[in-house]
């Protein structure tokens, strides 16, 4: 069931009206478009799409990683002229479903000021409990802060582990406990393990000199 | 020197040997003493053994599989493979433990699995120690395993086996008293504490071919069962083997113990159902009295080892089967309904007994009994019984 | 870089002090018989009770996203087999379902066929071992699984006659299946449907009436249906507790509208009615394998022109959701018009389920966390990703 | 004459490290071993009955609820640092001397009426059970109703009052 | 909240002798399954599942897939199938197959590849490398019997390892092979026709060209003496 979108907004617009929100398009064939709303008051937006519209099923939270804000724009086309984000930014969104109504995803997108600093959302946890977990996902991949959350830790990675892993700049430290598999991606971390193999136009040699056979 | 006493063979030989050597008398006393000990111990190892392999097989024919066939012929080396794993295997005790009790442990529940095994009468001839007070010393003996336990549980120094210790000795000493009780019914019948003349009492047949054992009367039928029962709460076996409830809390009070001392405690806990279900035939399946008339030829010890191997085949049936019970229902199960029941066998045998075990003491004692029965079945249809419930479906 | 500012903190974990208050810390897993996986629990028990309940997850964290996004779309598949390692066929048609979402492929009607016959089948698999774990955690060990594991096998080789692999099938393309039916699986399959009917019988003999299990799991880890619906828990749970919701019904994909079946709804939703309700579901999946298999058409099992390498969906995202075993298995999929997905998330339906964990088992015995673990059925593959 | 030799000086010493050890635990498996020792000196005089009933009673139920009380309970430290504190010393003297002194006081008295009081066997458990439940059968009933008001008081001081496990409602 | 019509349908409950529930009914009604299943385990073959693995085996079914082997058609030297085109090793989800190209001294390439290599250890045998290769040169194997003890170089299969012949293959998977080799065949046909039909072609306008030039050159003939 395609959801009426506009209608929606239309609902919102009226009953928040100081909610900075607008209508994102989604250029690909599905035609799941979605909402942009304001990180500050995406609460009260949440509490008013579950009280009034019934949208009780939050079913998953998803985290992004915008480094260059004008690709955001191409997957989430604006309405009429938007200034485009100066830096890159963090993007959460969340997907609404109505058990009784049986409403397909209402999609609502909430972006973050900047990738260091102040990467902060406000948590959803409050309104719908489902998020719990999947936001502590997201401040564990992604390094987003969610305000509010009762229990905000790492979840998937171990506690002491400081940077986030989905990021796009993410580099993995080369001191992992890694495999030594003889075959070429790993091969270029044996070099500083293990000296023996030297490597050719880039790509490692196999140190055997005749052509096998 | 027939078959009967094959089993006093080993005690008569070396008596004689010492004898015709001119050994003094305490000498012979103390040496037939040891050999008939250690006949009965090796015995009950060897069918330890065997134990572990049959139980192993039993369940998996139960689970569509085959079970160990691969050491020796049809498994049957797989005792001494586990024997020798268990020997080799570390022994590590943990750094918390404190090393005394932690040794002592295992230990304490094997002696009192093997002392309960001297005083049970095996055959006609074959008795290791024909105790006046035999079951008196039976239960005397049982009571040290809680205790064992407890330092297992204790002395482990972690949280699951402390859990297990708590489990082991509520549900022992809840379940210790309605296995007394049943205990009294064949005592008070049968007037002796000694277990040879509880069987001899066993003996003859009514009608003709139904064996006058305890079983076949209308409390000992009702005490058999709750005997039963206990016995499997005692044995730790399965639906209440909560002690070592290995989906909970891994492995109980064993949970700490490697090596050879886990083995001593498998020894312990199988001698233990050997024990209980030795005891449960004396009482009430006539010990080795045999089941149908005119089989005299036969020699009694098979008889006793017969019924054994059914009881313990219907142990392992019932771990095939069923799931474990939670910790208070099983508290609830014993204090609310085993010792009701059990304290009614009582009366109902005494009745039983007083009124000339014939047509008379059957009309008296049969509604007796049954009627808490159907009164339970009431109750638990009313309000305790978990319903079955309907379900709804959807477009 | 964000590690230094002070504004990231990380709660302290539960204090593992010991007993000052007479309460026993116990850790439960990720070495533990009953867990389902490297899953652990950090409990607080006042003797047997529970008081406070914390698990832990990231022991088979493998960061599927990450591979995901640094590979083309194609060549996530066969990592889709790996989420949920019980049923890889319903996860990789969830991925399948997302990206034909994403780019607009049509699949050809013999392909849906497959893809329901497939997905049927795979829901047998995991309602059977779930009857054989539950039974497993409650302390009957062995039977009630064995029985399970020899039918789950007969299910196993079809999939290996069809696919190539008992389980890593990577068996669904975009826009299709990877090869046709071999000669007489469709009547193998028929058989096999046919006598899985009495198999149940014997099973529900085994467990419905069971006193003990009937005693163990009645009123367990019961909870109102509107917290569930906030939990986010999706699946036989919700269904369970009498929420009509399952999304072959809600959003039907596929071709399940041509199918006539039923969804078994429970009134309490505690442990029984979860394995209940399970056991009725696996009645319907049969119903629903019994139709398509009459009616599975002639044609081919691919789009003619479905591309394989270097497969360019358009810009854009999609959300595409299927009803799997456990759950609502979906995928959300970004585009930016390369070969590899922008972003790439799974909806995992064993770990959101585990959100209401600690509020089902508060209060309840440690036996109880056992049972109310195994009636949410988690794989830890799909936990921790 | 020779077990008994071995026995008193056994059961005496399990007995004062009962009393000596500062660990809880060792003190109660300690006690036990004691009754047990008595149950065999029983044994060994001859009076099988009391014996076993003694190893039964005492070893199977006393001995299990006191270590039972202890898991329950689990004393930390302060137990041990309690005992070992001088001042407790002196206060356990002062009450275990009269307490001596009035035991040695009656052993004195009693007439040795040499070996020959010694044959228990002849008490056969019927008379025994006669007996009590005839000549004492008030003692007996006496004995009955305090062991159920132990009981009771028990159960009673074991509740903890008013602490009431977390219930699902209030997570 | 209701659904549309839900009808109310009792769960098939276990046959009870009159509706009561007797205490013990469903324990021994689970009793009698595991009895039934211990007897018929021994003389009915559908209750008795276990195959003794190394003196039994059972038998693997057409499609199925284990590590991949390379093709060749007579010699594994001369006409391997493979040209060393690596798009399977691009395709590859696991990155564990590693070609290098066979040069000849002035780097020309040989299109046949001098090191073919492919880690067991990393291999998830997903078969997409079969599924993408365009020469018929890659397919997935049956044997499953390759344990070693040496992690690195038992499990990384070299040329020598991996090369099998095409009868391999067919005996391996029938029908697959037999459609591969009409394939095969059909193009050589039309391969061979289209370079019969080059080589008219050439001859054909060799002749015009050679006619031409025979016209050209008795004027020539002139000029050049």
């Amino acid at each position: 069931m395609i959801v009426e979108i506009e209608t929606i907004l239309a609902g919102i617009r009226e009953a928040l009206p100081n909610s900075g929100i607008s209508f994102r398009k989604n250029p690909g064939p599905s035609g799941q478009h979605s909402l942009l709303v304001d990180g500050s008051n995406l609460v009260e937006v949440c509490q008013f799409l579950q009280d009034t519209l019934d949208f009780d099923l939050l079913s998953n939270v998803t985290g992004v990683d915008w480094p260059e804000p004008a690709k955001a724009d191409a997957v989430a086309v604006p309405e009429g002229e938007v200034t485009p984000a100066a830096e890159g930014f963090l993007e959460v969104l969340y997907h609404l479903y109505s058990t009784n109504r049986r409403v397909g995803p209402l999609v609502l997108r909430a972006r973050t000021a900047d990738r260091a600093g102040n990467a902060k959302i406000p948590s959803v946890v409050s309104v719908f409990r489902s998020a719990e977990f999947q936001e502590r996902e997201i401040f564990d991949l992604y390094g987003v802060i969610f305000t509010g959350h009762p229990d905000l830790r790492r979840i998937l990675m171990w506690d002491e582990f400081v940077d986030f892993p989905m990021r796009k700049d993410y580099v993995a430290p080369d001191d992992y406990e890694y495999e030594p598999t003889p075959h070429d991606a790993v091969l270029e971390k044996a070099k500083t393990h293990y000296p023996s193999s030297e490597t050719q136009d880039g790509k490692i040699q196999d140190t055997r000199k005749e052509p096998v056979l | 020197m027939s078959l009967e006493h094959l089993p006093r063979l080993p005690q008569r030989l070396v008596e004689m040997l010492l004898q015709n050597f001119g050994a003094p008398e305490w000498l012979v006393l103390i040496a037939g003493f040891l050999v008939a000990a250690s006949t009965v111990v090796g015995v009950f190892a060897g069918g330890f053994a065997l134990l572990s392999l049959v139980e192993r097989k039993t369940l998996a024919r139960a689970q569509n599989r085959i079970g160990p066939n691969r050491a020796g012929w049809f498994g049957i080396l797989q005792p001494v493979a586990d024997g020798i794993k268990m020997l080799t295997k570390e022994d590590i005790v943990p750094a918390k433990a404190e090393k005394i009790l932690h040794l002592l442990a295992p230990i304490m529940i094997v002696v009192p699995a093997i002392l309960a095994l001297g005083v049970i009468p095996y055959g006609r001839e074959w008795i290791p120690v024909p105790l006046e007070l035999g079951l008196l010393f039976f239960f005397a003996v049982g009571a040290m395993t809680e205790v064992s336990i407890f330092m297992a549980g204790w002395a482990s120094g972690s949280k699951f086996p402390m859990l297990g210790a708590m489990r082991a000795i509520s549900q022992m000493v809840s379940y210790e008293l309605p296995l007394m009780i049943c205990a009294l019914g064949v005592v008070m019948v049968s007037g002796t504490l000694s277990l040879p003349d509880i069987v001899d009492r066993q003996g003859g047949f009514h009608l003709g071919f139904i064996p006058a054992w305890n079983l076949f009367t209308p409390w000992g039928l009702v005490a058999g069962l709750l005997f039963y029962v206990c016995s499997i709460a005692e044995a730790n076996r399965c639906p209440f083997d909560l002690p070592e409830g290995e989906s909970e809390i891994v492995a109980g009070h064993m949970t700490e113990y490697s090596g050879f001392k886990y083995a001593l405690f498998f020894m312990g806990e199988y001698l233990g159902l050997f024990a209980i279900s030795g005891l449960g035939i004396t009482l009430f399946l006539g010990g080795w009295q045999a089941p149908l008339p005119g089989l005299d030829f036969v020699p009694t010890w098979i008889w006793f080892f017969a019924k054994l191997c059914t009881v313990i085949f219907s142990f392992l049936w019932i771990r095939a089967t069923f799931p474990r019970v939670r910790i208070d229902q099983l508290m609830r199960f014993a204090w609310l309904c085993m010792i009701p029941m059990a304290l009614l066998t009582l009366p109902a045998a005494a009745i039983w007994h007083f009124a000339g075990r014939g047509l008379l003491s059957w009309v008296v004692t049969v509604p007796l009994l049954l009627i808490p029965w159907v009164i339970i079945t009431v109750i638990y249809n009313k309000r305790l019984a978990p319903t079955l419930r309907t379900y709804r479906f959807a477009e | 870089m964000i590690s230094d500012s002070s504004m990231l903190y990380s709660t302290p974990a539960l204090e593992t002090g010991d007993d000052e208050d007479q309460l026993l810390r116990v850790s439960l897993g990720p070495q533990h018989p009953s867990t389902h996986g490297v899953f652990r629990m950090n409990v607080v028990l006042d003797g047997e009770t529970v008081v406070s309940l914390k698990p832990v997850f990231g022991y088979l964290h493998r960061n599927h996203e990450k591979i995901a996004e640094n590979a083309t779309y194609l060549s996530s598949m066969p990592y889709t087999d790996r989420l949920d390692y019980i049923c890889p066929l319903s996860n990789n048609w969830a991925y399948a379902h997302a990206v034909e979402k994403l780019a607009g492929i049509e699949v050809p009607e013999r392909a849906e066929y497959m893809r329901v016959i497939l997905a049927e089948l795979t829901r047998l698999i995991n309602h059977t071992a779930f009857a054989g774990f539950i039974l497993g955690d409650m302390g009957a060990w062995g039977s009630a699984l064995m029985y399970a594991f020899r039918e789950r096998e007969k299910i196993l080789d079809l999939f290996e006659d069809l696919t190539g692999a008992r389980m890593m099938a990577n068996f669904m393309r975009f826009g299709g299946c990877r090869n046709d039916l071999p000669a007489g699986w469709a009547m193998k399959c028929g058989k096999l449907v046919d006598d899985y009917g009495p198999f149940l019988d014997e099973m529900e003999k085994f467990l419905v009436g069971n006193e003990i299990l009937l005693a163990r799991t009645q009123d367990v880890g019961q909870l109102p249906k509107d917290i569930l619906i906030n939990g986010g828990i999706t699946g036989p749970m919700l269904r369970a507790a009498g929420v009509n919701y399952d999304i072959r019904k809600v959003e039907p994909y596929g071709i399940y509208e041509r199918f006539d079946f039923r969804i078994p709804l429970g009134e309490i939703g505690d442990c029984y009615d979860r394995i209940m309700i399970r056991f009725l579901e696996m009645r319907e999946s049969l119903k629903i394998l019994r139709q398509a298999l009459d009616q599975l058409p002639e044609g081919d099992y691919i789009h003619p022109k479905a591309k394989i390498r270097n497969f360019k969906p358009p810009v854009g995202e999609a959300y595409g959701r299927i009803e799997g075993p456990k759950g609502e298995l979906g995928f959300h999929l970004i585009s930016d018009g390369t070969t590899n997905p922008y972003r790439y998330r799974v909806r995992p339906p064993s770990f959101i389920n585990l959100t209401l964990l600690e509020d089902m088992c508060l209060g309840l015995d440690l036996a109880d966390v056992v049972i109310i673990l195994g009636s949410i059925d988690i794989v830890l593959g799909e936990v921790d990703r | 004459m020779i077990p008994l030799l071995i026995l008193t000086p056994l059961i005496l010493l399990a007995a004062l490290g009962a009393v000596w050890k500062a660990r809880p635990v060792h003190a109660a498996l300690l006690l036990a071993l004691t009754l047990a020792l008595n149950a065999i000196l029983y044994l060994v005089l001859g009076a099988d009955f009391i014996g076993l009933i003694q190893f039964m009673v005492y070893v199977g139920a006393v001995a299990v609820l006191i270590v039972f009380s202890l898991l329950i309970t689990r004393p930390g430290d302060e137990a041990e640092e309690i005992a070992r504190r001088p001042r407790s010393l002196v206060t356990g003297l002062a009450c275990s001397l009269p307490v001596l002194a009035v035991l040695l006081f009656m052993v004195s008295r009693f007439e040795t009426a040499g070996s020959a009081a010694t044959d228990a066997r002849s008490v056969s458990i019927e008379q025994l059970g006669t007996t009590l439940f005839t000549t004492h059968a008030p003692a007996v009933m006496a004995v009955g109703v305090l062991l159920t008001a132990v009981m009771i008081g028990a159960a009673l001081f074991a509740r903890e009052p008013g602490k009431k496990t977390p219930t699902p409602s209030d997570s | 909240m209701d659904s549309p019509s839900s009808t109310i349908e009792r769960l098939p409950a276990p046959k009870r002798p009159g509706g009561w529930s007797i205490p013990g009914w469903g324990l021994l009604q689970g009793l009698a399954v595991t009895g039934r299943n211990m007897v018929e385990s021994y003389y009915k073959k559908e209750r008795m599942t276990t195959i003794q693995y190394p003196e039994e085996r059972a038998p693997i079914s057409p499609n199925f897939r284990n590590f991949p082997f390379l093709v060749f058609d007579t010699d594994p030297a001369a006409d391997l199938r493979c040209t060393a085109c690596s798009i399977c090793e691009k395709e590859c989800p696991p990155q564990c197959i590693y070609i290098v190209l066979d040069r000849d001294e002035n780097g020309k390439s040989l299109k046949r590849p001098r090191v073919f290599d492919i880690d067991l250890s990393v291999c998830m045998n997903c078969g997409i490398c079969a599924e993408v290769c365009p020469f018929d040169s890659i397919y997935m194997d049956g044997e499953y019997e390759l344990s070693t003890d040496d992690r690195f170089g038992g499990l990384l299969f070299g040329l020598d390892r991996l090369a099998k012949s095409a009868e391999y293959h067919m005996k391996l998977r029938p029908e697959q092979a037999t459609e591969v080799m009409a394939r095969r065949k059909a193009e050589e046909e039309k391969k061979a026709a289209a370079a019969a039909a080059k080589l008219a072609k050439a001859k054909a306008d060799a002749e015009a060209k050679a006619k031409a030039a025979a016209e050209v050159k008795p004027e020539e003939k002139g000029e050049e003496v």
